[in-house]
């Protein structure tokens, strides 16, 4: 864990509403796992005064600066222009100064998944799941299950397709892939057989689906959840979820951005989000 | 720094060290109680061992679960939060996190509070056993269950009562720290004095809500919560200001701390030490840097002793 | 204004109109006194006929010079001002000031203050034969220089005096302004509508400070001042929403708005209109952009009356 | 008066701690008077707040984008970086968007001027004192005196110079013209004939020296002013000073933003400055 001041290498509006944004980051490849995250400081100013977390997408190398020095690592962002911070962060440029801290959090459980990993994503939903699917892909078979409300929302599919990863993509509208929702393409995929493993990560409706559907068919599940966050490192308690089986009583209260963002879906108290 | 290198000849660093009610600090800066966890979060990249204390978690006699979320609400140059005092309780601090505690080399302050008057007292007899605990921070700005809710540190006799029962069972350093949801900060300062405690830390947050205008409801799952951040600090210097006016135990400085001139204003305006709040989640290196700025600061204006700040308006 | 272009079959306007204790507004937008001058300041800036009410800064018996200078200090997205009322009193108001404000269809409500309660009572007196100014404003946020420099908006007796005085020699609608700076806004709340208050405004300025760490010295000549902005707003709204909760008069949201969102969350907390203060010095433009983003925000909701909004808080 | 969103033309460091920028600024040219300013909103955040008042330096024209177009009109600040707010105005580039209200103040008195004008510059105070020289300098005999702390202080001596206007240089270091205070030059300036007028533009305590020297010789003044302030329009009544004969009984209080930012220096009372 480290809270570095850097640069932005490059930020792209790969859709409308969409960013890819490249920034410098040295020595994070080696620390970071598949599902963590970092809390990035938009700008030095008061305002926005908290950090945002934004999951690490890929690392990536730059090419060395000059004959001799090894090749520069950089962390890569997906992020949806949602709010004040995102807006901005949408503004940055090559160049521009950026604080981010981390990784935090957990991360994917690689050791339980087994042979056959389904990746299930809604939107922005892929963020955390590019990493996953990388340290899987030559191991495993992995596929992915890609969907969006529109063809805006599809990101990221050549990328996931250029790890050897199958990609089903859905588009609630169907100006992508087959018309429907990502949940009734993987209810269809599962009945079609079980993979070893789901991981999911997008809107909360969608993973309660997501959820309800593996757990019927019995097939393990692990879930990045969101949860609004002020420190991202367990101090401030923002940003507790109930762990399965909490009770006043018998309290057992997880932070997301310790404890998580990842959970298997067992450890999870599934009524609070009904 | 420049000073060490512009004068190689006669180097020399001011006393940082102060003194809270009979608790000597190396340096006055620490984290305010909430914003810290128990000191173990923050262990790989605050280095302990270079603040003056660590304040833990507001802790009560038995574990609480706190609010439902969203307990998190930004807003601008702060934030509001209704953690709702979620804390593992006197007994289980003890046993899993003081542990760790006691391998770092500086003093711990337990924050704590009570739902009832008896639950201050036990909670401060509790505390009185543990020798890793250097001394107690006391927050009266929790509602009085018993008595319907009312605040016990916005009424003189209510502070006074939990104060004086607390200082019964704490022989060590005492600290209250006082609610900034007042008249008159003052009174309940001196009543807070009066009743025996060692030092004031002022101020803890001020309520406030947000609304999200599209779904028309609390950002807050607990409606209101207490705003913090730079946002506030202008408050928190003119309660210190007046609080160093009415009493002359020693103060710590609390309210949106972020940069070193920030602690310096606290300093000026009568605090004998500063805790770092919020900023400790928007840059976890904000304590180490302001140690390292009040250093500085101290070698560019010629200040020998960190003391001489204090309360040093010119008016 | 989507809404209108998507149907352009059954165009409509949602009704913007207001009622303040008597007093229609076209909208509930409208500043904060002492922000708008004398109406005309802005006048080249603003369109005074697009804004719900103008609120003149606040009138004394005698002409007042204020406090001296700096009387501005900047902070964490807020301001700090020591203006200390300076005003050109009641007379000159009505000889110089009035005239101009007549030219503008858009109602006036005076914000007055005294030094002693008779002034009050006087200041009352005179502006109830001004018929241009359709409503007046108290501000009981001044410290009573008789009695000590006690404020007057921090003691429920004090207050409910000089409501009651003012309420005997002014009979259009009465506005009277509360301070935040006290432990239980409601109590005064509720004893300014028993002395006879029409409607209430919240919240005036925070009291703060500020100090330059390089001269030592406050940055207001007067030590302190009020905080208002954006800062302030969280504390504002929980103020507003508790006094709706306490009193059935229409209540005006002020402090920190910024955005149309603010000035909504104002309305869903329980007020009727809101005030913008420090916002039109950094954006002139803010009420012309408010009363249209209301509107559009009706539309986009399909609220066809913005009272709807009022204390709709979801819980 | 008008408030525009607008657009950053260029921004240059042109000596250590000062820049010039150009801000598009359609229609300004006709409005702005010498000696006026400009209130800048440096970042539409809440963080810094206020806006922060800056002279126009100069009216330019850029080259028209297309034929038959007008050519677009600019505004030129130059500005000092000394806090959070100009520290922000410095990092801005070229497209970068900015907010201007403006013109606001009084501006410089021409028609009391006469036939021989007396610049005289503490430092950035050259800011207000260009629009004034270019005003006057094809009418009248029109000299400069720029003085500053060092080298790095003096600014913009070839804009003057390309009006016609002789400038002399003084430095307190000796680093740039002559050792020593812009005041000592002033004396002996006015020693050797006294000009139909002076302006002056600088710290407040050079200014204080000018005015005591300019009274004994009963050489007119103007000065332009500096006041923290809030609105710029005279509505915060923020900004304000004692003017001659200012007392409690007989209140002369002006606002430096609309009464000013340019007074005749027998309109101040002086005895608070010092
Ligand atoms: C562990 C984690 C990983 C994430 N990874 C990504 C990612 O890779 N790409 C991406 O686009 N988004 C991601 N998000 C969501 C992202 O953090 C929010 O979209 C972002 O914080 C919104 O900021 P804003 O200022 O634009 O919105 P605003 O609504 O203006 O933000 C106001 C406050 O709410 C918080 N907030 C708003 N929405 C969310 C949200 N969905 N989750 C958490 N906090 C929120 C903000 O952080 C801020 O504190 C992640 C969230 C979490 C918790
Ligand atoms: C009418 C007028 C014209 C000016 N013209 C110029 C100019 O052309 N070029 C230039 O470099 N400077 C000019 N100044 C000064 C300039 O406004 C300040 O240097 C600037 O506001 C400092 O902002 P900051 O955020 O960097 O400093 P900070 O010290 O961080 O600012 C904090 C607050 O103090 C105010 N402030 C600080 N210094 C001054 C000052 N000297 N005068 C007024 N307010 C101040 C700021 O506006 C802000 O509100 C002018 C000032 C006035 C009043
Ligand atoms: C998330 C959070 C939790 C807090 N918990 C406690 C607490 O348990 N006990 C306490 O006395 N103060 C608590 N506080 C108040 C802080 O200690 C501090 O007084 C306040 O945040 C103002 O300082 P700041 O502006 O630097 O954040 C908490 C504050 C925050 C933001
Ligand atoms: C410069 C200034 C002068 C003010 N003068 C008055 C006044 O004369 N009377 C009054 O009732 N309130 C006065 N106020 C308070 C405002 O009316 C308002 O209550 C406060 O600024 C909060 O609103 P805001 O955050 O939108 O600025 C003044 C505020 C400012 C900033
Ligand atoms: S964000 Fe602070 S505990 Fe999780
Ligand atoms: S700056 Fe507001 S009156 Fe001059």
């Amino acid at each position: 864990m480290k809270d570095i001041q850097t640069t932005v290498v490059e930020n792209q509006e790969i859709s409308s509403g969409y960013f890819r944004m490249k920034i410098l980051a040295p020595e994070f490849g080696r620390m970071v796992k598949p599902g963590q995250f970092v809390m990035v400081k938009v700008r030095q100013l008061n305002d926005p005064f908290l950090r945002r977390p934004f999951c690490v997408f890929r690392i990536g190398f730059l090419p060395p600066e000059s004959d001799g020095l090894p090749p520069r690592e950089y962390l890569e962002l997906v992020f949806k222009v949602v709010g004040r911070g995102t807006e901005i962060l949408a503004t940055l440029k090559t160049g521009d100064r950026i604080a981010i801290l981390g990784p935090l959090g957990n991360g994917f459980d690689l050791d339980s998944i087994g042979e056959d990993l389904l990746l299930v994503a809604g939107g922005i939903g892929v963020a955390p799941l590019y990493m996953l699917g990388e340290a899987c892909a030559k191991k495993k078979k992995v596929r992915l299950l890609l969907g969006g409300r529109t063809r805006d929302d599809i990101l990221a599919v050549t990328d996931f397709e250029r790890l050897g990863i199958e990609t089903y993509v859905s588009t609630d509208d169907g100006t992508l892939g087959e018309k429907g929702l990502v949940t009734e393409v993987l209810a269809q995929t599962l009945a079609d057989g079980a993979p070893s493993a789901v991981a999911v990560c997008g809107p909360m409706a969608m993973i309660s689906v997501v959820q309800t559907i593996c757990r019927k068919q019995q097939v393990p599940l692990q879930v990045s959840l969101e949860a609004l966050m002020a420190c991202g490192v367990g101090a401030c308690l923002g940003c507790m979820v109930k762990g399965a089986g909490h009770s006043e009583a018998e309290p057992r209260l997880l932070t997301v951005c310790k404890n998580g963002p990842v959970f298997r879906d067992v450890d999870i108290d599934w009524a609070q989000f009904a | 720094m420049s000073g060490i290198s512009q004068q190689p000849a006669e180097p020399w660093k001011p006393n940082l060290q102060v003194d809270i009610g009979g608790l000597t600090l190396r340096n006055p800066v620490m984290p305010a109680s909430g914003t810290f966890g128990y000191g173990e979060e923050y262990a790989e990249l605050v280095e302990l061992g270079k603040i003056g204390a660590i304040v833990t978690k507001g802790l009560s006699l038995k574990p609480k679960t706190g609010n439902p979320t969203p307990r998190i609400a930004e807003t601008p140059a702060g934030m509001l939060n209704a953690v709702g005092l979620q804390n593992v309780g006197i007994d289980c601090f003890v046993r899993d996190k003081l542990p760790f505690l006691r391998s770092v080399d500086t003093p711990v302050i337990a924050n704590f509070f009570g739902n009832t008057l008896e639950e201050y007292g036990e909670v401060a007899k509790k505390l009185s056993d543990v020798p890793e605990v250097a001394a107690a921070e006391l927050n009266i700005s929790c509602p009085n269950v018993k008595q319907g809710g009312i605040v016990f540190g916005t009424d003189p006799r209510a502070a006074s009562e939990v104060i004086s029962l607390v200082r019964k069972n704490y022989s060590k350093p005492l600290i209250v720290k006082l609610t900034p949801n007042i008249t008159d900060i003052t009174v309940v300062a001196r009543a807070a004095v009066e009743a025996g405690a060692d030092a004031l830390s002022c101020i803890n947050t001020l309520t406030g809500m947000s609304i999200d205008v599209r779904s028309r409801s609390p950002r807050l799952a607990n409606v209101t919560g207490g705003l913090s951040g730079p946002a506030i600090r202008p408050v928190a210097v003119r309660m210190v200001y007046q609080v160093a006016q009415a009493v002359s135990v020693p103060i710590i400085g609390i309210g949106g701390i972020v940069e070193v001139e920030d602690a310096i204003e606290f300093l000026i305006a009568g605090a004998t030490a500063v805790q770092v709040g919020s900023a400790n989640f928007v840059n976890p290196g904000t304590m180490g840097h302001l140690v390292d700025g009040l250093e500085a600061f101290c070698i560019e204006e010629k200040i020998r002793d960190i003391r001489e700040l204090i309360g040093s308006l010119r008016i």
